[in-house]
């Protein structure tokens, strides 16, 4: 057994101890090698040295100084659904070059370096699962893609997310984390702000509870569509969330802003959000909103043929 | 070229041999040599029109896009309908002068305009922050488009901002909310709604009062997710890059045109619409009679399904 | 001939004048003795004396300083509806006493001093009108009854005349001059704030067009109820409009005010209502937006029936 | 007497025999005298007592809907449900904390409450400005009262407030309409709504929370359109005559059930809800309950017509 099979055994069994009845099978989201040989990981707030199994455990949350540390993607969605239950969608909408567009560098040779380096295809990752057996659509953001940035992909795969809980009538979960509206595919990726938004109107009519979570950073086209339209609007500790740049608004303004300026929780005391949760809350406060949403609804069945419908799965879960 | 249209950097040559022209016809009378080249300038100036006109970078549109003596939303508003009732505030604490909106008639219909507006001097641009909406900006905005939801009224909106005001208040008044809630409630309007984007359409802040059943876009106005400058700022790392930035973003309107964004480019008078206001303003009208004639006759549900396919449709990925 | 019956006779060929088509039939609205007798008024803000007949020709507008000097509810209505088209509805609606209340004054006397001195039966007249030949329903409150305070009957008045228009399908214009709630009728008064505002929802959602003219005073409970629920808010120049008094405010706040506090071209720089509005062009304001707000409408016609059908008709008028 | 209880003005009586018989109870031994001292001074206590709160005027009731440990929003909601979600803000720039609202559960059904909130100190007081909601407090119910309508949850809103904020900043945002548009917006809602009255209920600033299918007040708390002082002040010209206007007014819970205003009149203990929290709010939450059963079996349409219909009826005139 080498180095990267210990670990890997390793964090399997420390999630297991955090997940009540979890199989004994393979993580879905495998860990990069890079992650595998780092025993250790330093807070970026902090500058604390943690075992990274333990971080890990701790849902990424620095135990020295509550810093909530940047997840991939899968992570959050690992961290909010119940064991086993995620079923991806949609994983083979790829991203292309419409406007053939370059700068310093080709954005064909950006989306491979993206890809590597992420090891995600694309900015989104969106699906099915439940939380406390509670089925919900969620799409997660992966700010490691492109600093999370919403391009046609993005936008076709919310978009695509929120017609599936409308026909599914399933609860609507997206997770932000974004610089904005990716340039490279110009006014295409701002008119995805538009195309996702007009999909909300249809899931708002249809009386569906959607819940956004900001978490750091969300920002520009992202914060000015679908992230900021939630039924409600949980953001992370500390996450910043703003249109605009705090670079940008210096500039037009000509003063430097308040330190506490576009964090969670200075647009919790200006009426912008309706709550911040700590992460290691955040399936419970989840689990709950979905059950006080739902349950006056005599509308509202489980419905078993849910994840059976769902045509497309990527992975071998336990259904 | 007409007196007193400030010239933009690419028409310098033009205003050099107008001045040759103009200084050649003011002598009483001309030798033969002088009449040679008067003829010859008089070519020469057209030769030089022509080229100036028909090979416009997607920079060079950005510059007349901004021309300070470019019509805005007032002179349109005049010009199409002989009346305007102005409505004005937010009904919460906040009158935004950067948008402008109320009622005006074509054709005996009522319509609910609703338009970005820039200053022409420092006093206006004060007042108008130099197109800039504020969050309560776009608010009065909303509440314009449910009074026109409510009464039957067809919205029309003219678009020309630099973007959202990026601001201190602005952030903390919520821009993002504002304006991402104006996307979702024009999506679920049933009543038509055109957008004329006649100069600058900046990224979220246009976009923002953009959600519409036919996009129009002047000639030689453009719309961007970002500026050139910031895109370059940032993917050039210097704003000097513009004009690339400009042509690799596919910001005017012929390229939105052809990436199936805009539904008709409306053509400007030669050197830009300053040239000629009345002749813009007719060409607007036209195009928006058109376009209402076709939309008028679908009923609600259908306003509000044409408008949200057209916005489905947009992107481009592969799958497999 | 009287002095008296020269003044009506001057009077009524003024308004001769003013009006294209005047039958020479009475004036709805007699003035008083006082009225007639008083050659002279002095303007309330510059002092200037001016002819009375004169003044009113000018809509009571200063020529001198152009001061709108307030006017009856009849005066309003006659300003504003095509001459001799108004009908009041419901003038039958009288006050009472229902808590027997009593300060240093029984409430009894006070409604019939407020009746002898205000030469109207209480703070509001409501009926139908046309304005440029659009029938519209139309209220106007009388400032010089208590104050314009709404008590029981301006409740039910105003009530009955937006029920009115739901059922003809009317325009509704309601003109409001009030100091607020009647306090003599207690938790009475205040429930009409409820009871109008939710008689303007069922005409909101009927999609009808409602106009409310804020002038000089609107205060308190009407403010905050059907004065500030108009699709389109127009108030007349410098009226003072406002939920709580000026006093009140600052013996709250404990600062001075600045001095266009609550006026009409305050609330307009704050975003709270559509337009400032000439007296002058108040009439053909009005007209327009009724015109703009029912062409569109293909239900919308011109209902014949509409006068004969209101049972109720106090005046001779021109049917 | 409970102790730790500040007593008001018109309990100093019960004050003085009850630390009689305090001192008498110390004492290990008793002299025979002293022993009927005691039992006269416990039937003293009683009878005064029995006249005290059998007898109290209407502003003793004031005093009682105005009492610093009187419990409050929060207490009640922690008492009758297992869990409260509070949701914040308008989403356009403030939290106002003098409304709070969320998601509560009774009996396994998901409930909004919105209510008024006082503060026990200065401090919060500050937080909470006495009470006095700002307009972006009635704009945040108003969020609160279209998410509530969305899923189909009733409404419960608790209301002690001395009246909507009189001040410069409210003004400018506009009191004046955030309280009208709860009032039409309330009316329209096709979920049960039931408001509760549990101390003061002051004027427009309380109706803009509370246009309900029931209206409940507790025994000791009022609702008026004016505060007593305010009326005095005006119509007597002196606060001095407040109680003369809290009389005249007609602001009792027993006044409002005897004018039709209020539904049910839910009792308090002894001496008022500050004597036994428990016991209220276990009358409170059985009167919720009894109430939530009948409003339950309504459809949408029937609830806004039972609430439209119960305000449709206010008022008294005469006619012909
Ligand atoms: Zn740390
Ligand atoms: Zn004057």
């Amino acid at each position: 057994m080498g180095l990267k099979d210990f670990f890997k055994n390793r964090q399997l069994k420390k999630a297991a101890k955090q997940q009540i009845e979890m199989p004994s099978i393979e993580l879905k989201s495998i860990p990069s090698d890079e992650t595998l040989c780092t025993l250790w990981t330093k807070c970026q707030s902090c500058n604390q040295l943690l075992y990274t199994s333990e971080l890990k455990k701790e849902l990424s949350v620095c135990k020295h100084c509550d810093h909530h540390s940047r997840l991939t993607a899968m992570e959050r969605i690992e961290q909010l659904v119940d064991y086993g239950t995620f079923i991806e969608i949609d994983y083979d909408v790829l991203p292309t070059d419409p406007l053939t567009f370059s700068d310093l560098k080709p954005y064909k040779d950006r989306l491979q370096h993206a890809e590597k380096s992420s090891s995600a295809k694309e900015a989104i990752v969106t699906g099915i699962g439940s939380i406390d057996n509670q089925p919900v659509a969620i799409g997660s953001m992966e700010f490691q893609y492109i600093g999370g940035s919403m391009g046609s992909v993005v936008g076709e795969k919310i978009t695509r997310l929120i017609e599936k809980a409308i026909k599914k009538r399933l609860p609507l979960i997206l997770i932000s984390s974004s610089g904005g509206a990716r340039m490279h595919e110009g006014i295409l990726s701002l008119m995805q702000m538009a195309k996702t938004s007009s999909a909300l109107k249809e899931l708002h009519d249809a009386g569906l509870l959607y819940i956004s979570l900001l978490t750091e950073p969300t920002f520009g086209g992202v914060t000015a569509s679908f992230a900021m339209l939630g039924d409600i609007l949980v953001a992370e500790p500390k996450a910043r969330i703003g249109f605009a740049g705090r670079r940008v608004i210096e500039e037009t303004i000509r003063q430097k802003l308040p330190k506490d300026f576009q964090t969670a929780e200075y647009l919790l005391l200006n009426g912008q959000i309706d709550m911040v949760v700590h992460r290691k809350e955040l399936k419970k406060v989840f689990s709950d909103l979905v059950r006080l949403h739902t349950q006056n609804d005599k509308k509202f069945f489980f419905n078993d043929e849910l994840v059976l419908n769902v045509k497309d799965t990527p992975l071998l879960a336990k259904v | 070229m007409k007196a007193n249209i400030v010239p933009l950097d690419f028409e310098k040559p033009l205003n050099t041999l107008s001045k040759q022209i103009n200084e050649l016809e003011q002598k009483s009378s001309l030798v033969n040599g002088n009449k040679k080249l008067l003829i010859d300038l008089k070519t020469e100036y057209e030769k030089a029109k022509a080229d100036i006109y028909k090979n416009l970078s997607p920079f060079d549109r950005v510059k007349i896009a901004r021309h300070p003596q470019r019509p805005y939303a007032v002179d349109y508003i005049n010009h199409i309908s002989p009346s305007f009732y102005e409505l004005h505030g937010d009904r919460t604490g906040k009158d935004d002068n950067a948008i402008i909106g109320g009622l005006i008639e074509i054709d005996g219909q009522t319509i609910m305009v609703v338009a970005t507006q820039k200053g022409r001097n420092i006093k206006e641009n004060q007042k108008r922050n130099f197109g800039m909406p504020s969050p309560e900006g776009y608010r009065k905005a909303l509440r314009l488009f449910q009074h026109a939801e409510k009464f039957n009224m067809p919205i029309i909106t003219l678009i020309d901002t630099p973007g959202a005001y990026p601001g201190l208040e602005a952030e903390a008044h919520n821009q993002s909310q504002a304006i991402a809630l104006n996307l979702r409630e024009l999506a679920g309007l049933t009543v038509p709604v055109i957008s004329i984007v006649y100069g600058e359409g900046g990224s979220g802040g246009a976009l923002a009062i953009g959600v519409a059943n036919r996009i129009l876009m002047l000639e030689n106005s453009v719309y961007s997710v970002i500026s050139p400058e910031g895109c370059a700022a940032i993917l050039w790392r210097t704003r000097e890059k513009a004009s690339e930035a400009a042509k690799a973003l596919k910001i005017t309107a012929k390229d939105l045109y052809e990436l199936g964004i805009a539904d008709e480019v409306i053509p400007e008078p030669v050197g830009g619409a300053h040239y000629n206001i009345e002749e813009t303003c007719k060409n607007v009208l036209s195009s928006i009679k058109k376009h209402l004639d076709v939309l008028n006759k679908l009923n609600g549900e259908e306003l509000r399904k044409d408008r949200q396919e057209k916005f489905r449709k947009i992107g481009e990925y592969i799958q497999g």
